[in-house]
């Protein structure tokens, strides 16, 4: 089973052959992953964390693996990845019209380190995987991208190398300070979680991956380079890099940041969480007043990654199940309105919203659908979006109820957003006398699958937070773990 | 009959599904035998399920029904669990039955519009919303409900969506009740926080155990959640967008924004009394809010001129009675005036809308007049809604309800006489208004011709409710009136018993006073506008009156106010920063490089004196730092 | 004898300093040929004879010879020396000059940090150097013999073929322009 | 003959010979000066060397203003053959003219 899947990534790398062979390639991926979680699911889940393991030296000189493994984290963004995989290569079915053959490749490329990156256990693997992912975005924005792409995909590299880097070289403290300290050396997640390391040094380490994942998650001050790759990105690009890009800063603090370094991150969580919230409400009132439609979703995305990073440093179970949901949930919203942004550019040939308008009379289908997902982004109740920033101000009101109360406010500026979004473009009088042709039957395929998810989130939300249960379960266990055994420490003192 | 309970909210779900996603393919006849049919099956069934509820009613004067299990994290769990027990059968009956009468006069209002579908899917969805808000057995579903009102409000509002100002309504509502609902959401986590728990009659059995009454831990959470209320309800300081929201058909106002949604702030409160009861201050606050609300905006409505805002902010000022009665403590009151309320306030949008149809989309009072004779039907019924409204004494229903509430408002153990003579001055507003929208309407000349008159179909329903609203008082009865006391008897499983302050005074002069006060209202109304039209005139030249008058037909300048103070400085903000400041740190960095480099590219300037200079001025720098060191 | 050194030293630096400051060039090269023997009886003093007699013989000797032949190949006389006057202006020389300073006074501030103590120079004669330049730095001496072949080649490449060359084509260039700017005056 | 000099003094002189052959370099805009200049640097400097060397009483400090000499004499062969050139080609000796980068 795991050789499969690891196949399926290997099989991806050298695809050059147009889209049905990139349909084929993700479809193949969503179902093993499907399979497997219908496997899995009714009795593993209880016991043990990992639904996976598979394991394979590397570059054994250096304590390097090759090792995938999959607990229920993993297997929901892994499902989300390849949904969202089927979707993009969907989505630039007709969009893309030259050099389509390298654009898969990308595409393609992009979902095997994304796949990657989600299941690495190995620190180094996953590094690799990494800036797998990263520069096909890079080519992708760059070569397919609108007016200012050159721009956007510079930005989008150098704030993710560089940060990058800084991971890295946290990576390779982290292998030192362990194996000097155990005297083996190795890159192994399960060895290195282990590692004790004094508080300073942990702080910095922390840092540097912190500052990785902050600035793909994107965390406020870090976050400047997300509209600009955003709004030049072609659709699929948006789609990818909201839905999935953004979620591997996601996955990172919860997979290495917080069970790594407890006590450094039961440290800044304050500090983190108050960067969160002024991620929300600056990215919603920056959203307000944006005219490029894909910018102005760029930022809402600023805004509710502002609530994740929230979540994780409530570090209770609520918040963080929350989290996951978001992770998901905003995936498909925001995808959503990503893709939706692309085809009205289709009809319309610009992205501003002041040139738009009264689009309801002409495309009611897409109205209604770009309803469904203004009110998943303001947060309806009903939609899966709801769900998760429920969870996440729930939980965040367990460990600091004056943050919940300013986060809250951000409920209120994203239906001003949201709504900003629904007028401008569906209500209010015609701008353009263009006939625009109301979805066609691919696109309402796209929209409809995510139309279902996202309801079907919203009202059974619960196959997803059973999912992720164990995961989440341990790292609360690790954090209480850690948690006695400072306090032990500090009554030996 | 428990397990048809789901159905109550389903029919209109399933109407809603099938006119959105079907909508394009049906005719316009089974859109609306789809759309008004799925209400009044509710409706039927509402009656039925209510029947064999209140026929054998269960040990614990509830019926459940949990669907399935929303979601469950750690301690926390939420079901999608419907409830009935008195008080939502009372809300469930109003928004069934009063929503089949407004759907069924929908199918004629709305004949000639082009989104038929759309209108009637969107009306159902609320019914489905409106009906799982009251229906919702924890606080959450409750939320789910409360939200997916303002949402339908919000696709209501701006239905005709091609006039931006319909649009900016639309807008406006959402997001002022969002306001609230943000507050009432923090009132929620609260809430989980000290309870461990969402589910409404576990909050409320242990209510006493998990709070100290009156601590200030109760009071906040009360607040929050009465926050909530006030933005649905339209209350100070919350009420701008109600009045705006009249920009929607007439039958939406009817049913969101008289009838119903806007209740939902009442229904909150009395639902969550436990938490209201423990806390004396909350309650004042509602009081003070209620009685505030309701004089302002009485005096408002005297000064409007389009016939749908008088009704809009009469609105306002009715619901502040309702939150008068819930702050004194006469829970049963509140509830009682909100069902007359629903009746007569639906009425009287509907006949509005039947005039305001047939006038060609006239608003203006000003320019409407003579219709009694034209346009019978409605002025009957319209009649018997504006007494209710102003509460003639003895026939109307209206009389009956409002009178229980200023006779609370003194006597109830939360009540004092400041709050009662706001009641009894509102009291005379209203009558004075709605004598005033009475007579420009109907009386006096016809300044607009008559089009066409209602249909069956439209004034059906308003004959219905007209009969309602002249009857429905008659349930309930006074203490002196032969002490009838159907109605609160009712509710007293769900809601406590109202308590009396020791020796209070007969209940006669209240009631003489009352209608007192009532009658010396109309007739403020008849002799302003219809006996000497031309003293208003006088009065309005007068220059302070003129500014009053100016002040008070902009609802008392909250409109400006919070544009001034809100959204004026956000917009500001927000395109100010346009460009995103922090950006300006990121491209700073390149720009320095940028200029670092030009800087560098100077120095290779091929002249080698420069290149000595730079070697001289490094080594001298490098002996510098060993000189230091 | 350390008078002898004073005066020398003293030489030296008035010498150099009139070096820098010549208009002239064939003044300049005489100050700096009398700078070079002060420096050689610097060596001399300093017990180091041999290097005093190559200073004399190679420095003002051969060097300074090349020097001169330049000068009067290219024939720098009062022209030239008309034009460094223009040029070296107190604004021109003030800044290099206090840069100097600047640097001179830090080297001193670590040179007399260091407090070494006066000494007496030991002579080292030309034998042990001879001894130590074959042996120990026999390599260092095969280099300098390939530096010194090459500036040979070097040089007689630089200065004579390429120079026609390319002077031809400069004329030519210049023939053409004039050419062409007649035919543009006509 | 024997003489006592404190190094510092000799250091100093070479250093003084050395700042005034960088004022020379740096002042100057004809190449013949800046030329005189190098070489005057190169004495001084050979001039620490010497000194340095008859302070341990090795003959190291002299190998190495041999090697100075050498180096003198090489760069100075290449310098005239390139100012010679450069007189041709540009009829001038002046450093400011001889710029040909767009700094």
């Amino acid at each position: 089973m795991v050789g499969a899947v690891a196949a399926v990534i290997a099989g991806e790398w050298n695809r050059h052959l147009p889209r049905w062979i990139a349909l084929a390639a993700s479809v193949t991926g969503l179902l093993l992953v499907i399979l497997l979680w219908a496997n899995t699911s009714p009795h593993s889940l209880t016991d043990g964390q990992w639904l996976m393991d598979y394991r394979k030296a590397w570059i054994p000189s250096f304590g390097i693996t090759f090792h995938l493994a999959v607990d229920g984290l993993s297997l929901l963004l892994l499902g989300l990845t390849f949904f969202l995989g089927v979707l993009a290569v969907l989505c630039s079915w007709d969009e893309i019209r030259e050099r389509r053959g390298f654009y898969y490749f990308n595409l393609l490329w992009i979902l095997a380190g994304v796949a990657g990156v989600f299941m690495a256990m190995d620190m180094f693997l996953f590094y690799f995987f990494w800036e797998v992912m990263l520069i096909p975005m890079y080519f992708l924005i760059g070569i397919w991208g609108s007016e200012n792409r050159v721009y956007a995909a510079y930005k989008f590299f150098i704030f993710t190398q560089a940060s990058g880097l800084l991971m890295f070289l946290a990576i390779l403290g982290l292998y030192f300070i362990h194996g000097q300290d155990t005297g083996v050396y190795t890159f192994g997640y399960f060895e290195l979680i282990d590692t004790v390391i004094p508080f300073k040094t942990a702080f910095w380490l922390m840092s540097g991956f912190m500052i990785a994942f902050a600035v793909k998650l994107p965390v406020f001050p870090f976050h400047t380079w997300l509209p600009d790759a955003h709004g030049e990105a072609p659709t699929a690009g948006s789609l990818i890099l909201a839905g999935l890009l953004l979620k591997t800063g996601a996955y990172g603090m919860l997979r290495f940041v917080v069970p790594m370094f407890p006590e450094v991150v039961t440290d800044v969580a304050v500090p983190a969480m108050v960067l969160g919230v002024a991620g929300i409400i600056y990215g919603a009132v920056m959203a307000y007043s944006q005219t490029d439609l894909k910018r102005l979703v760029a930022f809402t995305s600023v805004s509710h990654m502002g609530f994740v990073i929230t979540g994780i440093f409530a570090l209770n179970e609520l918040a963080l199940q929350g989290v996951v949901m978001q992770l998901v949930t905003h995936a498909l919203s925001t995808g959503a309105l990503f893709l939706m942004a692309g085809m009205i550019k289709e009809r319309l040939h610009t992205r501003d919203i002041e040139q738009m308008g009264g689009l309801w009379g002409p495309m009611p289908q897409m109205g209604t659908i770009g309803l469904v997902f203004a009110m998943a982004s303001l947060g309806l109740p009903g939609l899966g979006n709801f769900v998760a920033e429920f969870l996440i101000l729930l939980g965040v009101f367990q460990a600091q109820p004056w943050v919940t109360v300013v986060a809250a406010s951000g409920l209120i500026f994203s239906a001003v957003y949201s709504l900003r979004i629904v007028g401008k473009i569906f209500l209010g009088p015609r701008r353009t006398m263009e006939a625009v042709p109301d979805f066609s039957l691919r696109e309402m395929l796209i929209m409809a699958a995510l139309t279902v998810s996202v309801v079907w989130l919203g009202l059974f939300p619960q196959p997803v937070i059973d999912t992720a249960k164990p995961a989440i379960t341990e790292l609360i266990r690790f954090m209480d773990v850690h948690h006695m055994a400072a306090d032990h420490q500090s009554y030996v003192k | 009959m428990d397990k048809y309970l789901w159905l109550i909210p389903a029919l209109p779900l399933g109407g809603f599904l099938i006119l959105a996603l079907a909508g394009k393919q049906l005719t316009r006849a089974s859109v609306a035998i789809v759309g008004a049919g799925s209400i009044c099956l509710s409706a039927l069934v509402t009656i039925i399920v209510g029947g064999a509820f209140l026929a054998g009613m269960p040990a614990n004067a509830v019926y459940t029904q949990t669907l399935w299990t929303w979601f469950e994290v750690g301690e926390f769990s939420a079901k999608i669990t419907l409830t009935l027990d008195v008080l939502s059968l009372v809300f469930v009956f109003v928004i069934t039955f009063i929503g089949a009468l407004i759907h069924i006069y929908s199918t004629a209002f709305m004949e000639a519009d082009r989104d038929y579908a759309r209108f009637f899917a969107s009306m159902n969805l609320f019914v489905f919303s409106m009906l799982v808000l009251v229906l919702a057995d924890n606080l959450l579903l409750m939320y789910l409900g409360w939200e997916g009102v303002g949402l339908c409000s919000y696709l209501l509002i701006g239905f005709w969506y091609e006039q931006p100002a319909n649009g900016n309504a639309a807008r406006k509502a959402f997001t002022v009740t969002r306001i609230g609902d943000a507050a009432m959401a923090i009132g929620l986590f609260m809430v989980f926080q000290q309870a461990g728990t969402l589910v409404i009659s576990d909050i409320g059995a242990n209510a006493t155990t998990i709070w100290q009454p009156d601590s200030t831990v109760v009071t906040i959470t009360a607040l929050l959640l009465l926050a909530g209320g006030l933005g649905k309800s339209a209350q100070l300081p919350l009420q701008t967008w109600l009045p705006d929201a009249m920009a929607g058909p007439s039958p939406v106002s009817a049913l969101i924004h008289a009838a119903t949604m806007v209740t939902a702030g009442v229904y909150l409160v009395a639902r969550m009394h436990a938490i209201f009861a423990l806390s004396e201050t909350a309650r004042l606050v509602i009081a003070v809010i209620g009685a505030a609300t309701l004089l302002l905006a009485g005096l408002t409505a005297l000064t409007q001129y389009d016939i749908k805002r008088v009704l809009a902010y009469s609105t306002i000022s009715q619901i502040g009675y309702m939150f008068l009665a819930l702050g004194v403590g006469a829970w049963t009151a509140a509830i009682f005036h909100f069902m007359v309320h629903a009746f007569f306030k639906a009425l009287l949008f509907l006949a509005a809308g039947a005039i305001i149809e047939s006038l060609h989309h006239e608003h203006n009072m000003f320019k409407m007049g003579g219709l009694k004779d034209k346009m019978p039907v409605v002025f009957w019924t319209f009649l018997a809604g504006a007494l209710s409204l102003a509460a003639v004494p003895l026939i109307s229903a209206g009389f009956y309800s409002k009178d229980q509430i200023l006779w609370y408002s003194w006597t109830a153990n939360g009540g004092s006489p400041v709050l009662w003579m706001v009641a009894l001055s509102g009291a005379l507003i209203t009558a004075a208004y709605t004598t005033r929208m009475m007579i420009l309407t109907f009386w006096g000349e016809s300044h607009t011709p008559v089009g066409h008159l209602p249909g069956r179909r439209m004034t059906m329903p308003l004959v219905v409710l007209a009969v309602f609203s002249v009857f429905a008082g008659f349930i309930e009865l006074p203490h002196n009136f032969g002490h009838f006391t159907l109605f609160s008897d009712l509710l007293h499983p769900v809601l406590p018993e109202t308590v009396m302050r020791d020796n209070i005074p007969s209940e006669w002069l209240f009631q003489l006073l009352a209608a007192l006060a009532t009658l010396s209202g109309i007739f403020l109304g008849y002799h302003y506008y219809y006996q000497q039209p031309a003293r208003i005139e006088n009065l309005r030249r007068n220059g302070l009156l003129a500014s009053l008058h100016r002040f008070w037909f902009s609802g008392w300048g909250f409109d400006a106010l919070y544009d001034r103070v809100l959204v004026k400085p956000f917009i500001f903000i927000s395109k100010v920063n346009k460009s995103d400041v922090t950006d300006r740190l990121y491209t700073g960095i390149a720009a320095a490089t940028g200029e670092m480099y030009k800087l560098l590219s100077r120095t290779q300037s091929g002249s080698l004196r420069w290149y000595i200079m730079g070697l001289v001025v490094g080594a001298i720098l490098i002996l510098g730092i060993q000189i230091m060191l | 004898m350390e008078i002898a050194f004073y005066i020398a030293g003293t030489v030296a630096l008035v010498a150099t300093l009139m070096v820098i400051t010549r208009h002239n060039p064939v003044h300049a090269l005489l100050y700096l040929n009398v700078s070079l023997l002060a420096h050689a009886m610097l060596f001399y003093l300093l017990g180091a004879s041999f290097a005093a007699l190559l200073e004399i013989i190679i420095y003002a000797g051969a060097i300074m010879v090349l020097f001169i032949f330049v000068v009067m190949l290219l024939n720098l006389g009062k022209e030239t020396a008309e034009q460094e006057r223009k040029w070296l202006k107190p604004k021109v020389w003030m800044g290099p000059t206090a840069l100097a300073a600047i640097l001179f006074a830090e080297f001193l501030a670590l040179v007399l940090s260091s407090g070494q103590g006066a000494y007496s120079p030991a002579v080292v004669g030309p034998r042990e150097l001879a001894l130590s330049l074959y042996h120990e730095y026999l390599l260092g001496v095969e280099l300098a013999a390939m530096l010194l072949m090459a500036a040979v080649v070097g040089a007689a490449h630089i200065g004579r073929h390429k120079k026609l060359v390319l002077h031809r084509f400069l004329q030519e260039e210049k023939e053409k322009e004039e050419e062409k700017h007649e035919e543009a005056v006509l | 003959m024997k003489t006592t000099v404190s190094i510092e003094v000799v250091v100093l002189l070479a250093g003084l010979l050395f700042a005034l052959g960088i004022v020379g370099v740096i002042i100057r805009k004809n190449i013949i000066f800046m030329l005189l200049s190098v070489e005057i640097m190169l004495n001084a400097s050979g001039l620490a060397f010497v000194a340095a060397g008859s302070r341990w009483g090795q003959p190291d400090g002299q190998v190495m203003f041999v090697f100075i000499l050498a180096m003198a004499a090489a760069e100075v062969s290449i310098g005239l053959a390139l100012i010679l050139q450069i007189y041709h080609q540009h009829k001038s000796l002046d450093i400011d003219n001889l710029r040909e980068m767009n700094g």
